[in-house]
């Protein structure tokens, strides 16, 4: 695990940041509850990407969604929008 | 020419400034070095102002206040009850007066000497308007030989174009060769 | 019941191709107002320039070196995204003319140029500059987002914040109801400075945001749009309830979501069996002093009575 | 300060200093322009506002609500690639700070001619440098005209060398002094400048099909690097100035390049006397120094053209033989002494020789400057000694004690 991620950076003039590169942030480690999709009662619908802040919740088959672990957050907007309550979220240390 | 600097009493308003600016592009004209500028103040329209020109045959640096003028010029008699026009005018030093007055009626006490106008009748004759900036332009000229009617016609005629361009240089000869007179 | 659940990992199937907010940002979980970043650049697409005041969504979007934004970007400062807006415009304008193959993008009229800022940076601190780009006519579609307080300090009361609601710098006390005035109208403010497109809209119902964003990027001029965006953390509510508070707000009447054309409401949201305000308030913490046993029942009934008023003025109830 | 001609050339024209200035950036050309009127900068942005309603230029004119969204606005401009100017004076230039300082850190070339006047309070229209001093310390560039026609060149070489370095900067001329003036100048025109000025090619911009974030946060780990970069480019623009200088001379003809374009000088090189001052007022001075050599006094003057990146090196050559160094500001650093001065004593702190230095603050929110003013101050900085308590090294000749009633 590196200490600093941007020791070999040398700064652009004006500071100026490259477009897309928060992904290397990962804000699942934020997270103190995960959600947790029942396949079974997942619709496909999409509210959870719909409404999820930090583009963790995504189709991954044509009925199913799934969750980005390295990015989510643990906020619970998935599981409180999600019409067939198929979405729970359980601490992570459980 | 020596140097010579100028100084215009008017009237906000009356503009002083354009005579100024007049009398500087005038001396360009010639060949001279010459600078014009107001007195830098928050006067509105009609309060007393003032505006100063410099001549000279080498470049002009200086950037303080006319304090010594060699001519004065007086667009307005009324001021003459407020203004000392007359303060730091050199001994020999000019004032021009835009007046229908005879000098000796004019209430002004000088040991140089003291010209008399009417730029305004001047104006109204040529113009219609009592706009009398060209024709004192013209007076100074003839009182002092320092410009030239072409370079007087010239600088009008860039200024104000046109018709009215004209009528102003009609005023302004008119007023150069009454003040020759 | 968890262990119940069937886990799976999907983790490494996902990819975040073409998104133009990205993850990674450090928003706070469950930030209302970074899904409403999320569903302008969605609205917008890639020939954007977006221009950002100081504020939440800067800060959590552009630590040196990362950025979470796929479009062009600028922040400047607190007060002025809809000047900087308005230069940016300029300069295409002025391109347009000198060098029409200046864009890569087809032609001017596809290039979106967007001032997104808070409700502090927008109807307050930077006001000027708004009604400025307003009133010149810049083709900048300009996007409040509302959390109703000045966030990213620590929540400090803003122009925004509603009756009652305490915040750091209107705490409610023997002397205080919190905070003391009413939100502040920033679409009929918009709408009186000439404004052809005006809406409002909610992050509850994102399909009608970004419809609201597309209408106002078809067309030229200023455009204002007003969207609600709750803040788990400025109003004390837990995290999950950011989107049903946002739909609160609008079924409470707190928030009317509506479009304004020519300075007309030509589109409302109508709300049947419109909710009481207590049915927003009780989930936050910084409304705690209004509800329950010892609540201040005047100053729910003061929030209640303007939002009333409100609505009656507007007709929102069906 | 081009050198003393015999007649005016026939290629200048007598207008208004912001007139001549506003005909000099219309040959420049911005992509765009915003304006908001200030005292005595007013006439810059009317006559541009003019040769745009004209036809003769095509740029984008902004008529902004304020200062604060001049600056703002060049911003948004600078950042989408444009050619950006705008003007101001004073109050103006303080509501610009903010943006003005960010636009250093995003490393913007926004010009701005500034109209210098006091600042408030008590309010005051009139020429000093009370304004752009309030705002040296931001990463703008910064130079001082003379007289109209520097004032014009300066403009076009702040551009010049803005785009090189990627830096904002202030072209000062001195309010109503040099604006409202009506003397000679000439007014570049397209085809020299474009000879002069290459368009614009910035690193980065606002541009949808590459797109980058620019103005975002460094936190502590890189915000010293990038305004170190700042640091480092004002110090790259010393030669970047020196070169463009050069080819200005080349170009326009008009020969600023005395001590690397930095500082101008008038007999100052055997000057037991030396006066150091910024802008209009050298003018009078120059004259002045030609009366006392006449009477056999030897009195020089050594004149800042620029005033950031700071021309140290050439001020501690230029000071190198004086006898007395007497600085005159239209500034003052309040609570201690003129900026001027300090920054002057700063650069000889190094020196092998320290002059002893008089600072005189004078000529300030247009306070008439006289050439019998400098004549005494001339004659009292000869009292100058190696040692002097502050009270002797800096005075204000031209306070009206009679009327002061002493602080609190």
């Amino acid at each position: 695990m590196s200490s600093d991620p941007y020791e070999n950076l040398s700064i652009s003039t004006g500071a100026v940041a490259q477009p897309n590169t928060s992904l290397v942030n990962k804000t699942g480690s934020w997270r103190q509850f995960r959600p947790v999709i029942d396949a079974d009662a997942c619709i496909g619908c999409g509210q959870c990407d719909t409404y999820c802040p930090d583009q963790a919740a995504k189709q991954v088959d044509d009925q199913l969604y799934g969750i980005d672990l390295d990015y989510c957050k643990g906020c619970g907007i998935c599981a409180e929008e999600c019409p067939t309550d198929a979405i729970e979220m359980i601490r992570e240390d459980s | 020419m020596d140097k010579t600097e100028i100084r215009i009493h008017g009237r906000g308003g009356q503009g002083s400034v354009t005579l100024a600016q007049l009398l500087a592009q005038a001396a360009h004209e010639e060949g001279i070095w010459a600078q014009a500028f107001p007195a830098f103040g928050v006067e509105r329209r009609g309060a007393p102002v003032e505006a100063f020109a410099r001549f000279d045959e080498s470049k002009i640096t200086d950037r303080s206040q006319v304090d010594e003028p060699d001519v004065v010029i007086v667009q307005d008699t009324s001021l003459l009850e407020y203004v000392d026009v007359t303060e730091g005018l050199t001994d020999d030093g000019l004032i021009i007066v835009n007046t229908g007055k005879d000098p000796s009626e004019v209430a002004i006490e000088t040991s140089g000497e003291l010209l008399t106008v009417d730029a305004t009748e001047i104006a109204l004759e040529h113009l219609g308007k009592p706009i009398m900036n060209t024709a004192l332009l013209g007076a100074f000229a003839g009182a002092t030989e320092a410009l030239s009617r072409d370079s007087l016609e010239e600088v009008i005629t860039r200024k104000f174009g046109g018709e009215i361009g004209e009528q102003n240089v009609a005023a302004s000869n008119d007023a150069f060769t009454e003040v020759q007179a | 019941m968890s262990s119940e659940l069937q886990e799976q990992d999907y983790t490494d199937e996902i990819d975040h191709e073409g998104e133009l907010w990205n993850a990674g940002h450090r928003a706070c979980a469950g930030c209302g107002p970074a899904n409403a970043m999320k569903y302008i650049t969605e609205a917008a697409g890639e020939n954007t320039i977006i221009a950002q005041p100081t504020g939440c969504m800067e800060v959590v979007s552009t630590p040196y070196p990362e950025s979470a934004w796929g479009v062009s970007y600028i922040h400047n400062i607190f007060e002025n995204a809809a000047s900087v807006a308005s230069g940016i415009e300029a300069a295409y304008q002025a391109f347009d003319r000198r060098d029409p193959d200046h864009l890569d993008v087809a032609d001017e009229d596809d290039l979106n140029i967007i001032a997104v800022g808070g409700d502090g940076a927008t109807a307050d601190i930077g006001f000027r500059a708004l009604s400025g780009m307003m009133e010149r006519g810049h083709d900048v579609t300009y996007i409040m987002y509302d959390n109703e307080a000045y966030m990213n300090t620590g929540v400090q009361r803003s122009s925004q914040t509603p009756y009652g609601a305490e915040t750091t710098t209107s705490p409610h006390g023997e002397a205080s109801v919190g905070n003391d005035t009413n939100k502040k109208d920033m679409a009929s403010i918009a709408a009186a400075h000439g404004v052809d497109y005006v809406a409002t809209a909610s992050i509850s119902n994102p399909h009608d945001f970004k419809q609201k964003i597309e209408t106002a990027l078809e067309r030229d001029g200023p455009k204002f749009l007003h969207v609600y965006a709750p803040c788990p953390v400025g109003w004390g509510y837990d995290s999950s309830k950011t989107v049903e508070l946002a739909r609160l707000a609008v079924e409470t009447g707190l928030f009317p979501v509506f479009e304004m054309e020519g300075g007309e409401i030509t589109n409302i949201r109508k709300v049947s069996d419109r909710k009481p305000i207590e049915e927003f308030v009780k989930y936050q913490k910084r409304f705690s002093h209004l509800v329950g046993e010892d609540g201040d029942e005047e100053g729910l009934a003061e929030l209640q009575a303007w939002i009333d008023g409100r609505a009656e003025d507007l007709g929102i109830d069906a | 300060m081009a050198t003393a001609d015999s007649t005016p050339g026939e290629d200048t024209q007598v207008m208004k200093g912001t007139s001549a200035v506003a005909k000099g950036v219309a040959a420049i050309d911005p992509d765009v322009i915003s304006a908001y009127p200030i005292t005595p900068q007013t006439g810059v942005v009317e006559k541009l506002s003019e040769i745009v309603a004209d036809g003769d230029i095509d740029s984008e004119f902004i008529k902004v609500d304020s200062e604060f969204n001049a600056a703002s606005t060049c911003i948004g401009a600078s950042a989408a690639g444009a050619r950006a100017f705008s003007a101001t004076s004073s109050q103006g230039l303080k509501l610009m700070s903010e943006p003005l300082f960010t636009a250093a850190g995003h490393r913007l070339p926004i010009v701005m001619a500034v109209a210098n006047r006091s600042l408030s309070g008590p309010l005051s229209i009139w020429a000093d440098h009370t304004d752009c001093f309030a705002e040296r310390d931001g990463g703008m560039m910064q130079f001082h005209a003379e007289d109209v026609q520097e004032a014009i060149d300066h403009v076009l070489l702040s551009f010049k060398v803005a785009e090189q370095v990627n830096l904002p900067a202030l072209s000062n001329f001195d309010g109503f002094i040099l604006t409202h003036v009506q003397e000679p100048a000439n007014i570049p025109t397209e085809a020299e400048v474009s000879e002069f000025l290459p368009p614009r090619d910035p690193a980065y911009t606002l541009d949808p099909s590459d797109p980058a974030t620019m103005g975002a946060y460094a936190r502590p780990e890189h915000w010293t690097e990038a305004r170190y970069e700042v640091q480092a480019a004002l110090e790259d623009a010393r030669d970047v100035w020196t070169d463009a200088v050069e080819e200005f001379d080349d170009v326009f003809g008009r020969d600023y390049t005395e001590y690397d374009g930095m500082i101008d000088t008038y007999r100052a090189d055997d000057a037991e006397t030396v006066i150091v001052a910024l802008g209009s007022i050298c003018g009078t001075i120059r004259g002045v120094i030609d009366e006392m050599r006449a009477d056999g006094e030897l009195v020089g003057l050594v004149r800042p053209r620029v005033h950031r990146p700071f021309p140290a090196e050439q001020l501690r050559d230029a000071l190198s033989g004086a006898h007395q160094v007497a600085v005159l500001t239209k500034e003052n650093s309040q609570g201690f002494e003129s900026a001027l001065a300090s920054e002057i004593k700063s650069a000889l702190y190094h020196a092998e020789h320290q002059p002893p230095m008089k600072t005189y603050i004078l000529g300030m929110a247009g306070r008439d400057v006289t050439s019998e003013d400098i004549k005494a101050i001339v004659a009292d900085a000869e009292t100058a000694t190696d040692v002097m308590d502050f009270s002797e090294s800096e005075s204000w000749p031209q306070l009206r004690e009679d009327i002061i009633s002493g602080g609190i």
